[in-house]
């Protein structure tokens, strides 16, 4: 079931690569579709009383113990959701600036989305943890050529600068994963499923210098403050599809590595390092959100922004208790929803100004009203008003925030004002007053765009009234996490 | 005195390395005696079919050999007691194999260079000179190279099957000396490659040297050359221990010099540069195959009772030849001097493998030993690396070779093909996942910090680090920088080079993705012969 | 370099002797010091001696086969005739030219000399005898490897000859040492392997043994192939007529002693008449039995092979070779010198490594009295095959047409690679710069050889 | 070492009779100096003057050298196996044979391609 | 004994020296030629020491192996000189960085 999910982008990568030029959007559009209708599929047929399900256990190294082992439980699926939802409208809002300026061709950019779809799908399902470090790696060569090969001048810096972050981030993790593996080897199994790793009674020294690996990789992949300076680059140089690619899809594995291997695996770890994380977390919020308010660049500016989301969901993670934990994992599939809304609608308006500088727009409600629209509600998505699906999940976080100290919890909430300040700024600066574009009259999204942005904008508002269904999905995976980290629940949330 | 006793030669055990032997002296035959006309295509028949013939030789003994007293080895000790054909040996030997016919390959291909191969067609003519004007008015070659590389072949498979230390020396230098004379016979460039082989000549030599004073030290320590008497003498602490100190450190240099560890690596960079790329192409990954497999031997068989004074030894070697090689390979920009930097950091990682060595008590049931690691590793790297310098070869200007890594921007456009196959062979030797070479670094990784050497595993990740940013520059430079001047140009060459790419390719694909078999082979292969 | 194999094996003899057996060699290394000394003296002395009887001898043999008198003035039938050269160069003035490399030019004579007396050391002049009172063998000494000590000590020579034409700092010197080196390293190997045959049947590398070995036969008749390749490259390598190329006046005037006078000059004569007879004493030794007495006179007189009598019969054999030394001087031409060089490297060596196989494979089967004779036919007929194909295989006419002299003007970037010109005039500058020996076309090493055939 | 002091002592008088030669021959003889008889004698003319180094020479004789040691060092195997081949018989024999032939084979490939010619 | 490894130990070291400070190819090869017979000494006067035949036997295959390389490093070198007229190492030094 979960193979050929992985399957179903993977096969369309390499059909892309192979139809004949003229289908080669078609094809990819029709595989993205796929994926999502098969996603949904999968989704229905999941059980929403947590656990792992619709698991798979192949022998793939034996003489390592490694495996080829998928399995879904409600962090998962959320995350195969939002990533399967995702690709579509990309695809679409790439639809016609995929040709880069040297001609390289839609074929190899829908190809490259379809294999990073593809890996990031085989990310959220491993649960080997070998398997799970082979495809997180694998995901950045697609992103890496994504990055490179489409989008402005200084890409190639951009990617490569990217690439080295996080395959060193990646070979950290490694050392962790290997480490992980010794240990079980010590114990005398050696293995790497995580429900082998997660039985070992691990020593409390060895599993801190595992969880520093672990966390340090996560860290460079969500990002987290000290580790999150290649972001800003790669999103102001990269095309906006790609940036909802790696900030929506990829960068979620960050913060969903943290949830299924230093709390899972390591949980006595993790609660030894809380504070510091804590820490990080908060400085994260804070400081994205205050260096993305004098960005004048639109697309570093949302890049910037989720460096202060990311934060907000790393700090639901370590704060230890149910709200928390369900408030952030909530909060990675709303992230993502809102932040593609951003990044997309920010590209439209791009292609239509010919700048990516916020100092050289102005007045585009006036001529593309729905633009103009969507864009205000993914701002103020982003600064979590009530009514729109962050709202839900920052809130949730917050008051967990709280109950870990009142400290924390208040810097949380300064954050929001902070995020209201970018947020709005950056709508009155774009889109009120003169127009400096000089492109006058912008045009208006047309259907095609706004057949892209619509599902968004909807889904924010949908499970900002009702998101029940996700928490549904969410809360026995947070209770289950949270019992194995020996936190005893005082009561869930809702 | 004593009477004569017969040694018995296992002719059967050993009809891989007797047919490569068989071989070259068939070739050099058939240089005396056969029409010029005839030559190349004899040669490289005879060739092809001996490494072919050796190999079915290798398969058929792995399947017959067996259990080796009772013990976790399996195979023979041939010739009384010089050479062990065991699991490990067998497994050298078919990886040479492989890579030499792949070598060969990339030695007959004569595509690329409008109809001559990449070879001196007069070696002796001196560049510039009507002697040498004529030669290559003439058409001239040396198909010499060919019986020359199986006399090189032949004693990469002595090298690490040898079971002694007058064996281990005869082997080195049969697998060295027709290397020397190969690295000089480049076509274009001469001056250059003659310098590369008096360098690699002259170090080679001063190596085998220390190589054989070491050994010297050795057997007047133990009193023999054989390396189970000589671990039985180190066990039982007999004679004064310096002799053994100082022997181990010589044998050390001598062999550390052959695989490129870091003090020793001078003539890497400038034997790859210099010397003619099919034969780096064949050297590179031939000689670390067979080289590290008779360091394996001799630390593992004849000093694994002394590891605790080797082992410290190899940590800051391994360390050393990590960095080092990966910093330097970063100021470079030449393509050849790059891949023989990272040549050097690889050595570095292999040796976190050899220091891996735990006794098999230690181990737990189906953990991966670090034997089985380094073998394993070995099969990436050498077929990753011979596929990249293959690639290498095509790369062209007019005047040959383009090996500036300035002249290299924009390949990707002048030949996404070449160019994504390259990239794939520098993210193999990068280590990056679905590539063979991350599986060999996981299992060379995993044997170390079993033998609990987390500080040489960490310092291993952190060059991996380093490493990474060296080979995504290359594939930068391919893909995403401006071409200079008229930009780089692709010859396509004949099916020859063109099998040895892909066959690179693929493999190192395959074991990306399903190391199982190859692992199990390694595994299967067992312990050494003690 | 030239010699490295056998004098590096000077040095190991030593232990060797630990796993040899030393049944034969008992009698050796028993000598008190006088007798050592004595017996050292009077080798000396018998060879300076020697060498002036054969000088003499040669001239006188000569001259009647040339129909003249030869030397007849001083002493009795002109036999004090070498004495007084001797002393007359010993007068000559001493010349060492500006452009000689002193040292070496002045050591050359010595290293020269001093193997040629010490190769003597080990050769049987007889048996034991009572010496003074004291019973020892007629012999300094001799040991497991005998044989092998004197071959090594006999190369060292041929570094005198080297030293000497190669110090002297003149072209003919040169190309005279190099010659007489090359002649001599060619002949040494025919020369080695002819021996080997020797050491087959006698089992042992001990002169006094080999000698020992042959009271029933003499090695030169059962082998008689390796006695003739050794007779013919023992000529070689003392540089005798009729391959006496490096003294060729006419080619090189004296060859490597062209810059040499006086007692030096003389060192070198000394040298050249000790070798001849040494070869001879060799070739008694090993094939014709050593001092033991010719077939029948054994039979006819007990005493034969007793006392000093064996002294005689050793000098008698050894006079039969230097008259044959003689002899081929006297009557044969000189040869040319590829016509020299093919002699030895084409036929010698081949028939040598051939006799070698042979004589094994005889001796096998008379040691294990049978042998698989369809597999020795089949061996046998599969080598003729072999040979007699690749002969024909492969005409040697399959060259490409001589080199076409390009016109074209020197590409300094041939290769790509910038290559300096030639020095005009070629390598070598100066007032006769024709003369050259440097040509492009006579260096070419042994791979590129094959466009000049 | 029995056995090789005798050599010692032979070797040391040949070395003092030839060194005393040497020596005597720089005193005994008349001096009388002259430029031209100190040069290199070459037939009379003026002599080419040597480069440094020695002067350069047939590559040929080089050839030579290295045949030479090549069949030097067969000859050392070959001697203590004759010395030895009773006690090896046919399994010697065949060993012998076997090396002999390799040994042949380069020495026909040397034979073949001119090695051994002489102009 | 002792004192045929120490002289041997010498003689390899000045051959090492030699290796390393000598400028001119051919010394410098002489040299390692030097080292390699310097092991032969340590090899016989073990073979000695233990009495056993062993370190004999090494010495002969190093004596191969030395020609063979006399034999390689010759054509080498030759070939060097004959294109540069020069047989110094430190003229070869095209190959850097």
């Amino acid at each position: 079931m979960l193979t050929v999910l992985i399957l179903v982008p993977l096969v369309g990568a390499l059909a892309v690569a192979f139809v004949p030029r003229a289908q080669v959007r078609p094809v990819g559009l029709a595989f993205g579709l796929a994926s999502l209708a098969y996603g949904l599929l999968v989704a229905s047929r999941y059980d929403v009383d947590g656990g792992m399900q619709m698991t798979e256990t192949h022998t793939w190294i034996e003489a390592m113990g490694v495996h080829y082992a998928l399995g879904l439980d409600g962090l998962g699926l959320m995350m195969v959701l939002l990533t399967v939802a995702i690709v579509p409208p990309v695809m679409l809002a790439s639809w016609k600036e995929s040709e880069s300026p040297e001609g390289r061709g839609a074929r190899s950019f829908f190809a490259w989305v379809l294999a990073l779809e593809a890996m990031s799908l085989a990310v959220y399902t491993a649960t080997d943890v070998l398997l799970f470090y082979v495809v997180f790696e694998a995901t950045l060569i697609p992103a890496y050529f994504l990055i490179g090969g489409f989008g402005r001048s200084g890409r190639g810096r951009a990617a490569t600068k990217f690439l080295i972050y996080q395959l060193a981030g990646g070979l950290i993790l490694l050392a962790s994963v290997i480490g992980l593996y010794v240990v079980s080897a010590d114990a005398g199994n050696p293995s790497f499923l995580i429900s082998d790793l997660a039985a070992l009674d691990i020593d409390p020294v060895t599993q801190r210098w595992l969880f520093v690996g672990f966390f340090v990789a996560f860290a460079i992949k969500a990002p987290i403050f000290p580790f999150h300076t290649w972001l800003a680059d790669t999103s102001e140089k990269a095309t906006p599809s790609t940036s909802v690619l790696l900030v929506c899809v990829l960068d979620k594995i960050g913060t969903f590595g943290m949830l299924r291997f230093c709390l899972g695996l390591l949980p006595d770890a993790s609660q030894w390092a809380t504070p510091v994380v804590v820490v990080l977390a908060l400085i994260s919020i804070v400081y994205g959100a205050l260096i993305a308010i004098g960005q004048d660049d639109v697309l570093r500016l949302i890049g910037l922004t989720s460096l202060s989301h990311f934060g907000f969901i790393v700090l639901g993670i370590f704060v230890f208790n149910a709200t928390g934990g369900t408030g952030a994992i909530l909060y990675m599939v709303n992230h993502g929803i809102a932040t593609a809304l951003m990044f997309l609608v920010a590209g439209f308006l791009i292609n239509r100004t010919g700048t990516t500088l916020i100092s050289q727009m102005g007045g585009v409600e006036k001529h593309a009203p729905i633009l103009a629209g969507s864009f205000l509600i993914g701002g103020l998505a982003a600064c979590g008003l009530p009514g729109l699906s962050p709202f839900v999940s920052e809130v949730m976080v917050i008051i967990a925030a709280f109950d870990h100290h009142w400290l924390v919890g208040s810097v949380a909430v300064l954050a929001i004002v902070l995020a209201a300040i970018y947020a709005l700024w950056m709508y009155q600066r774009t889109m009120t007053g003169a127009d400096r574009t000089g492109v006058a009259p912008v045009a208006d999204l047309d259907r095609r765009e706004v057949g892209i942005v619509a599902p968004l904008v909807l889904a924010l508002v949908l499970f900002g009234f009702f998101p029940m269904p996700l928490l549904d999905v969410i809360n026995p995976f947070v209770h289950d996490s949270l019992t194995s980290v020996g936190i005893s629940l005082e009561g869930g949330p809702q | 005195m004593t009477d004569f006793v017969k040694p018995s030669i296992d002719y059967f055990e050993l009809s891989p390395l007797l047919v490569v032997f068989a071989v070259a002296c068939l070739g050099v035959v058939v240089e005396a005696f056969f029409p010029r006309a005839l030559r190349y295509r004899a040669q490289v028949v005879v060739a092809l079919v001996g490494l072919v013939a050796a190999l079915v030789g290798v398969v058929l003994v792995a399947r017959a050999v067996t259990t080796y007293d009772d013990g976790a080895a399996r195979g023979v000790l041939a010739v009384g007691g010089t050479v062990a054909v065991d699991g490990p040996s067998l497994f050298i030997w078919g990886l040479v194999l492989a890579l030499a016919i792949a070598g060969v390959l990339l030695f007959a291909e004569r595509h690329l260079d409008g109809g001559v191969s990449a070879f001196a067609g007069q070696a002796a003519a001196v560049p510039g000179t009507d002697a040498e004007s004529a030669s290559i008015a003439a058409h001239r070659e040396h198909t010499e190279i060919y019986p020359l590389m199986m006399f090189a072949v032949f004693g990469m498979m002595l090298f690490p099957a040898a079971n002694d230390l007058l064996t281990m020396f005869v082997g080195l230098e049969v697998l060295s000396l027709p290397l020397y004379l190969l690295s000089g016979l480049a076509r274009r460039r001469r001056l250059l490659s003659q310098e590369a082989a008096l360098k690699y000549f002259l170090l080679g030599a001063f190596s085998s040297g220390f190589f054989l004073y070491g050994a010297a030290l050795l057997y007047g320590y133990a009193g023999s050359m054989d390396f189970a008497a000589i671990n039985e003498a180190v066990r039982n602490d007999v004679g004064s221990s310096s002799l053994l100190l100082i022997g181990t450190g010589l044998l050390s240099v001598g062999l550390l010099f052959k695989v490129g560890a870091v003090p020793f690596q001078a003539w890497t960079p400038d034997v790859y540069q210099g010397a003619p790329t099919p034969v780096v192409a064949f050297m590179a990954a031939g000689t670390k195959v067979a080289a590290f497999g008779a360091l394996l031997r001799l630390f593992y068989v004849a000093l694994g009772a002394d590891r605790w004074s080797w082992q410290p030894m190899l940590w800051i070697i391994a360390i050393l030849s990590m960095f080092v090689g990966t910093i330097l390979a970063m100021t470079q920009s030449d393509i050849k001097r790059l891949l023989a930097y990272s040549s050097v950091a690889h050595t570095g990682f292999i040796l976190v493998g050899v220091i891996g060595l735990q006794t098999s008590d230690q181990l737990a049931d189906g953990e991966i030993t670090s034997l089985q690691a380094v073998l394993f590793y070995l099969a990436t790297y050498g077929f990753a690396t011979i596929g990249a310098f293959a690639v290498v070869s095509l790369v062209r200007d007019s005047g040959g070779e383009t090996t500036a890594l300035a002249r290299w921007a924009g390949l990707g456009k002048e030949s996404p093909v070449v160019a994504a196959v390259f990239a794939f062979f520098l993210l193999a030797l990068a280590g990056i996942p679905l590539t063979a070479g991350f599986v060999g670094k996981l299992a060379v990784f995993s044997a170390a910090l079993a033998a609990g050497a987390w500080p040489v595993v960490v310092a291993a990740i952190a060059a991996s680090i380093l490493a990474v940013a060296l080979y995504v520059r290359v594939i930068k430079v391919m893909f995403f920088d401006e071409p200079v001047g008229e930009g780089p140009s692709v010859t396509y060459p004949s099916v020859l080079t063109a099998t040895t790419i892909a066959v690179g390719a693929v493999v190192t694909l395959v074991l990306g993705i399903v190391p199982g078999p190859v692992l199990d082979l390694a595994a299967v292969a067992g312990e050494f012969i003690r | 370099m030239m010699s490295l194999g056998l004098e590096t094996l000077a040095a190991p003899p030593a232990v060797l002797a630990a796993d040899l057996p030393d049944v034969g060699l008992a009698q050796f290394g028993q000598d008190p010091w006088w007798v050592i000394l004595l017996k050292a003296v009077l080798i000396f002395v018998v060879l300076v001696v020697l060498t002036l009887f054969n000088i003499w001898f040669e001239r006188r043999v000569v001259a009647r086969m040339q129909h003249r008198v030869g030397p007849n003035v001083h002493g009795p039938f002109g036999l004090l005739q070498s004495l007084a050269d001797g002393v007359k160069l010993a007068l000559k003035e001493d010349i060492i030219p500006t452009a000689a490399d002193k040292v070496v030019f002045l050591l050359a004579p010595v290293i020269s000399v001093v193997p040629a007396f010490v190769v003597w050391a080990v050769i049987p002049f007889g048996p034991e005898v009572n010496f003074f009172g004291h019973q020892t063998p007629l012999q300094l000494t001799d040991m497991p490897v005998a044989v092998l000590f004197m071959l090594a000590i006999a190369s060292i020579g041929i570094y005198g000859i080297v030293l000497g034409g190669w110090s002297s700092g003149s072209t003919y010197s040169l190309l005279g040492g190099l010659r007489s080196s090359a002649q001599m390293i060619s002949y040494e190997v025919a020369m080695g392997l002819a021996l080997v045959a020797v050491f087959l049947y006698a089992g042992s590398m001990s002169t006094s043994e080999i000698v020992a070995a042959q009271d029933r036969l003499w090695f030169g008749l059962i082998l008689l192939p390796s006695f003739v390749i050794y007779v013919i490259s023992m000529v070689g390598e003392t540089n005798r007529a009729p391959f006496d190329l490096p003294e060729a006046e006419g080619e090189l005037v004296g060859g490597f002693h062209t810059e040499y006078s006086s007692l030096k000059f003389a060192l070198f004569f000394l040298a050249e008449y000790i070798n001849l007879a040494t070869v001879s004493a060799i070739a008694t030794t090993l094939f014709l039995g050593g001092w033991a007495a010719p077939w029948g006179i054994e039979q006819l007189w007990d005493g034969a092979n007793s006392g000093y009598w064996p002294v005689l019969w050793f000098f008698g054999k050894v006079f039969c070779f230097i008259f044959l030394f003689v002899w081929l001087r006297g009557s044969l031409p000189r040869m040319r010198y590829d016509q020299f060089m093919a002699l030895g490297w084409k036929v010698l060596i081949p028939v040598s490594l051939a006799w070698i196989v042979a004589v094994a494979t005889i001796r096998v089967i008379s040691l294990e009295g049978e042998i698989n004779r369809t597999y020795l036919v089949a061996a046998i007929a599969v080598l003729l095959v072999l040979t007699v194909g690749l002969m024909f295989l492969g005409d040697r006419k399959d060259q490409d047409a001589p080199f076409e002299v390009s016109d074209e003007p020197h590409d300094a970037f041939a290769g790509g690679f910038p290559v300096p010109p030639m020095p005009a005039g070629g390598a070598v500058r100066g007032a006769a710069a024709p003369l050259t020996f440097a040509t492009d076309r006579t260096t070419v090493t042994a791979a590129a050889e094959e466009n000049h055939e | 070492m029995q056995l090789y002091t005798p050599i010692l002592a032979l070797a040391l008088l040949a070395t003092g009779f030839a060194v005393f030669s040497v020596i005597m021959s720089a005193f005994v003889g008349p001096k009388r100096y002259n430029r031209v008889k100190v040069d290199s004698y070459e037939c009379g003319i003026e002599p080419t003057p040597q480069p440094a180094g020695g002067g350069r020479f047939p590559v040929k004789y080089f050839i030579t050298a290295m045949l030479f040691i090549v069949f030097d060092i067969e000859i050392i195997f070959l001697y203590p196996w004759a010395v030895n081949f009773d006690q090896m018989a046919l399994f010697g024999l065949v060993e012998m044979a076997l090396f002999i032939a390799t040994v042949f084979v380069a020495y026909a490939y040397v034979w073949r391609r001119g090695g051994l010619d002489w102009d | 004994m002792t004192e045929y490894v120490v002289l041997s130990a010498i003689l390899f070291t000045i051959g090492c020296v030699g290796v390393l400070t000598r400028r001119n190819a051919i010394v410098v090869f002489m040299c390692v030629e030097l080292m390699l017979n310097a092991c032969n000494l340590a090899f016989v006067a073990f073979a000695r020491q233990h009495g056993n035949l062993d370190g004999q036997i090494t010495a002969f295959f190093v004596m191969v192996v030395a020609a063979a390389e006399v034999v390689i490093g010759l054509a080498i070198i030759m070939t060097i000189f004959r294109t540069r007229r020069s047989a110094s190492v430190d003229d070869a030094s095209l190959l850097k960085y």
